[in-house]
């Protein structure tokens, strides 16, 4: 299995999910992260001294999905985040040796 | 005020005991003598600096259940507008604002374009000081701009907006209010007036339901429809998409400011209590306002519960304001089972027309237009019910031509604004949240998504 | 100050003209006069009226102090209980509670069961006026609601709180306060009363130590044991779970109203303010009142650095509370130095008792019992320190017959509403939280493990 | 009631009045008499009592703004010095505070080191209650400790700085106080007095600009210097990195309280409303000090638009208490306009000063040095320029001495302290922040990166 | 070594935390996450309009172990997280090429 | 391409930053963690009753390299995160399949 890693921008969360629970994929797991990369953050002045926001807001996906379907989940993630600016982000694709459903204890694909 | 009548003959004695008497007294205490005229004087005087702090500290309440009920990204700017406007409001009002609404109005539609200037100490006449009196009219004109502000949250800019508080205080809401509290056409006492003859009374609003309530929700609801709503805020086919407000325990605080600063609202436009008559008024005003502001609550959680299953907090802290905004009008004479039937009708009318407003697509951030708009009108209306000295025609002439007045010219003002400065961020200003864009500093930059630890 | 120079003319002529001829002083002032009993009655309204709106103010003291002491995820339903516990108290006050407590009790054990109706204004007689009498025992017999939302929160239902709260404000409340402050068997001023016969003196409660403080607490208790605590509070052999509050700020916010509300409370109940006397008595227990409360502060952060190695500041807010209810069952007679010591005992009392009520296993979430009911109880039994017009015997007996009642009384009713309606929750629910389980909105939606962002 | 008794003296006469003449009178009321110096007597006391509880809520407008400006792992501690300072402040200047600003000063340098002790109610004679006197003096003194703890936040361990609070309000601020408020050699009014002969005036500080703010803000000051920055605060080469305060609402709620009660800060300080005189001073003070601070928000927005493009919300607020802290030495001779201007030349320099501290890597966490010392000497010095009774020389003797007093008291309390016990945590302490160090207890528990959910 | 990566309820933390300390493991890293899955949301009504939480809180461990640790460690997550009730998580198995501990330098294995 | 995930001290990352902009790796995701290990926390007394904080704040930072560039990202935040208390953290490295930039569609060390 694969585990898909992606790095978004935060208002494009509801449009990602829908794009993979259209695929069938109706699993997956977010959380809050900053990011840090060639969209530059902008500069603040607070009471009168000037600092700089490096880290913007950024959601990050996991989905583990079976190795056949990655390619596709990729290319889902990837049209449904797109906005072309800058700060899109990034997708991260990676091996899971095995999975395990706490629930049933089912465990590699049956898992997801 | 008939009470004058009664008080004469006691006064006479009370003189009297004072010719007689008054050295006897003076081996009690160093304190300067005061007079009976005088101690009325003072009373009165201060009743209008209590009540005044208390309004004052609406502002606050105002601040905090607008902060509380806007998404963490525009708290900042939200808490700024307030601060803001409290400051344009109380300028322009002693500028231009005071005169426009009290100096020789005189059965007219306006009194005169001029500041306001404070007398002599001592050549200070009348039945209260003349500063007490601006500062207990200029706190309620600050709070006609606080509801606007509400209405129009998260998508504003400040600027635009405050320009509006200064034309709003400045001259729509005196003008209107010089109709009624500045003894203008809507007001005059002579049974000849135009008003009596056609209406069979003048128009009754004792703590402006109309005056300060209606006058800030008209002008909310035009600049709400003129800006449109937030991003996101309405779907495709009629989809709703509810942003809940970032704080409960601060729009809750609020609420419970407004509610305590009300008893200065209502029972400060007494405006007087240096009398029996006028302490017992004052008294019974207290009562009354804090019976509707139950009924309002009360019967916001019932119905919340009984169509939702659950109570919504956000209505039943709407429903407190409907609940006084509905008791404002005539907090006097209603009985306390009728004051709490006044102020329960604004809390129905809250959960009714907050869904109504929705799927009008207006998008009224805090629910400021059913909580002052739509209970203003009821509780306007409904005075004739308990007050034999109003009549509904009166009271419906009074409510449309404010309306009419405060519609038309918030919207020469809204749009004039639209198409010079403009009245909305972009889109991406708005998406980031105005704290970012106008202000520079999140609300809450150590938690929540903007963590500025990271 | 050269005011007082400048003054010294206008006051000269002021006296000359009041001594010469009253008449002239119209020339100073057109306000209507008033003669000294009736300024007397105006003022001590007007103590009413202000003391009542501060102890109102209490009420968003007590919801901000509980939002702060919750969790997160109970925070907009103490939120909305507090709101909602004002509204129907003052209901139900209203409706049965003043007159129950107040209407012809003549040294028995309750008035009418009558709603409180209010006289025409020129028929309002009395020291005061009748509304604001009412207005000030409203917001007392709120207090007593709110301290039990405190001891019981996190763990119980909105309704069946809200109907304990009717029975407590209209009936618990006033029968037992009708026996003192309801002049009747524990009051009874005649020599030959039972109290005064069997206890030398009559019962001592100035503002309310034990009728409103200890009766809540009482109530509170009752309702903490029958509730149980909340789920994981205890752990097996005797292990303690503590729950952090969620917000301290709005801890100290609401301690602050409260410390602040207390002026009210307990100046308020001089009941007069129209003369030397009164306005003597007003002001020195506004000094002691302060003065208590800070004893209790100093006390309670001395201690716990002394025991914990850290200031614990959840207990220097209980501590100054606990030293205002401490003073309130004498505010007057004690001399400064006394006042902080009452004050301080009651700090001190918080330090011990907080604990000792979890190895009993008794889950009170914001410490309402050791700070309302136990020194609740230490204030009312030091009173003969202080007042020589107490006795022991008298404090013990007003204490004891009033616990017993409360007990039964609340007892009555808690049981009743667990077996019928019920007052927990399901555990799945008090685990996820009553913010999503009866109110559907977490307080802070944006931040937090609920948060809506995502 | 039993006060009745002790009063039937004083009543006696009222009655024998009311016997002769009040029969009318009587029949309107039951309320006890008061005579005309007695009612000015009372109203003048009833001034201390609102004022002072105005101002007493102010200590909780320190808190909040204190909250909201530090960061999130030393707000518990902040709330927790707030409400200490408080009591403690309050305790120091009844044991020996007020005495020695008040207590036989007669113009030398101080009074006597003895507690405050109150007469009965029936020999309290004066203008006001000897009570109501303390409280309103004593709030005052606690707002000069509250300055102090602003500016030292995030830094200074809990009791060094509690017991610089007890030496300010016990000795510092009571000595200086003296000089002007205890009629000492700053005020004495003889026309032969040192300060009359050399500067043609007395120095005139009407609601304490210098006497509260600047003392406060010099023993801030100095406070500062020694302690030194917050860890990181300043890097090499003259860097500066911003640290935003955690929590915006609250520090906006902090200043709107400090707004209200600014009303009873100056407005009580009229000392007196039993008159048309006073009465109109009073109102005229409440309408000037509101312009005020609303010219220091003006000011403050349009600069920090202008020069930084965005409106910094921190600075508005600086700016109202700027505009507040500038009218504070002279509310009442000035005219609505100069009062306007009085209070945006304060927001001006809170606008300049802020930056300017920092490059000087003065630390000052809430920006009280430039809100309350500098502000407060410009207020101190215009006084001249409405008040023809003030001399610029007079002001300037008063705020140097004054100043050179405070700085040097205050510095060697803190040197002591810091060489003593010591003023600053460790290192990690500091990083980890006072909450957890010394109280041990997060503000926030269960959001920000200390969540303890987890 | 490998990567333990565990999405649990979050109330299940502390038995968790005690089941693997059990098995000697007593290091690991928790975030607060969100899910999405089997397990539906609730819906809400805010002023009179509904709406749909499809997140749900949970909490996602890491913990690093050496190869021959991972099943155990496993088994030690599924059975103390386990409340047979639909969401009760997933864990994920994946590879670690090296480990670094910073304090030391220590690598791999030593490191954990 | 390697993932790089290093736990560390909060008040360490701007070092670590800098360190890693030193090496030309402009790109990273942040987020906020709690830690447990070797570094045991701290007990606190609420109201008189004792309790552990178990878990301490850190900082997990992920940085998605070029294969060759790893070992000195892994080697700067080495020294740049190391204060050599206990409780500095680890860093975890895995290798990662592909990678997407999601604005451009660049797959692979184009995209990082
Ligand atoms: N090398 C990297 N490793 C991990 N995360 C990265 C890396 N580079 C970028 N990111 C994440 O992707 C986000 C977007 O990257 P950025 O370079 O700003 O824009 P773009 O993806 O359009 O090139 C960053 O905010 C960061 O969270
Ligand atoms: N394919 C997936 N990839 C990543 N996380 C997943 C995936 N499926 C489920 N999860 C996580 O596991 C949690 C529980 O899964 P869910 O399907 O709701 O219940 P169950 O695990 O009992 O089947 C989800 O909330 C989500 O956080
Ligand atoms: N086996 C592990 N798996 C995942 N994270 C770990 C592991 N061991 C330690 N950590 C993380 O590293 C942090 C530091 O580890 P710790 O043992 O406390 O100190 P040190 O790294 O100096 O040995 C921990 O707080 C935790 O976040």
């Amino acid at each position: 299995m694969k585990l898909i890693t992606a790095i978004i921008k935060p208002f494009k969360l509801d449009e990602v999910r829908a794009a993979l629970t259209e695929l069938g994929l109706e699993g997956m797991t977010v959380s809050e992260v900053k990011g840090y990369g060639r969209q530059k953050g902008h500069t603040e002045i607070y009471r009168g001294a000037e600092y700089a926001v490096n880290f913007l807001p950024k959601i990050k996906i996991e989905v583990a999905v079976a190795d056949d379907a990655a390619e596709k989940a990729v290319g889902a993630i990837t049209s449904s985040a797109h906005t072309g600016q800058i700060g899109d982000g990034k997708i991260f694709v990676s091996s899971i040796d095995s999975t395990v459903r706490i629930r049933t204890g089912e465990t590699d694909d049956a898992a997801l | 005020m008939l009470k004058k009548k009664e008080l004469t003959q006691t006064m006479a004695v009370a003189t009297l005991l004072t010719l007689a008497y008054g050295g006897v007294a003076y081996a009690q205490s160093e304190a300067d003598a005061i007079s009976g005229p005088d101690t009325a004087y003072v009373l009165n005087t201060m009743l209008f600096l209590i009540g005044g702090f208390l309004v004052m500290w609406m502002a606050a309440g105002f601040a905090m259940l607008e902060a509380g009920m806007v998404r963490t990204k525009n708290v900042s700017m939200q808490c700024t507008k307030n601060i803001a406007l409290f400051s344009v409001a109380g300028i322009a009002y002693w500028a231009v604002g005071y005169n426009l609404m009290y100096d020789g109005v005189d059965g007219g539609y306006l009194g005169s374009f001029t500041p306001k200037d404070i007398p002599a100490t001592d050549a200070d006449k009348g039945s209260y000081t003349a500063a007490s009196d601006w500062f207990f009219q200029m706190v309620f004109c600050a709070t006609a701009a606080s509801i606007v502000s509400g209405t129009v949250a998260e998508r504003i800019k400040l600027w635009p907006f405050l320009i509006f508080v200064v034309v709003l205080c400045g001259f729509i809401y005196p003008i209107q209010g010089a109709w009624k509290w500045g003894a203008g056409w809507l007001a005059s006492g002579a049974d000849t007036s135009w008003i009596k003859t056609v209406a069979g009374a003048e128009f009754q609003d004792f703590a402006g339901s109309t005056l300060v309530h209606s006058t800030g929700g008209w002008a909310a609801l035009v600049g709400a429809i003129l800006l449109g709503a937030r991003a996101g805020k309405y779907g495709p086919n009629g989809q709703i998409n509810p942003m809940p407000g970032s704080n409960v325990p601060l729009a809750t605080l609020g609420t419970f400011i407004l509610w305590l600063g009300w008893f200065g609202f209502n029972g400060g436009s007494q405006l007087a209590i240096g009398s029996i008559g006028d302490a017992s008024a004052v008294s019974k005003i207290f009562m009354n306002t804090n019976l509707a502001a139950a009924g309002g609550v009360v019967a916001a959680i019932i119905l919340t519960q009984l169509f939702y299953g659950k109570v919504d907090i956000t209505m039943a802290l709407n429903g407190a304001l409907a609940g006084l905004v509905s008791i404002t009008a005539e907090p006097l004479t209603p009985s306390p089972l009728w004051s709490i039937a006044v102020g329960a009708v604004g809390g129905v009318i809250v959960v009714f027309t907050v869904p109504l407003l929705d799927k009008m697509r207006i998008d009224d951030v805090v629910g400021a237009i059913p909580v002052h708009l739509l209970a203003g009108i009821w509780g306007t209306m409904i005075v004739p019910a308990s007050n034999s000295d109003a009549s509904f025609l009166a009271q419906a002439i009074g409510v449309g031509s404010i309306a009419a007045f405060v519609i038309v010219t918030s919207l020469v003002v809204w749009t004039i604004l639209k198409f010079t400065i403009g009245l909305r961020p972009t889109e991406e200003q708005e998406a980031a949240g105005l704290d970012q864009a106008e202000i520079g500093l999140e609300a809450y930059p150590e938690f929540g998504s903007g963590s500025q630890r990271i």
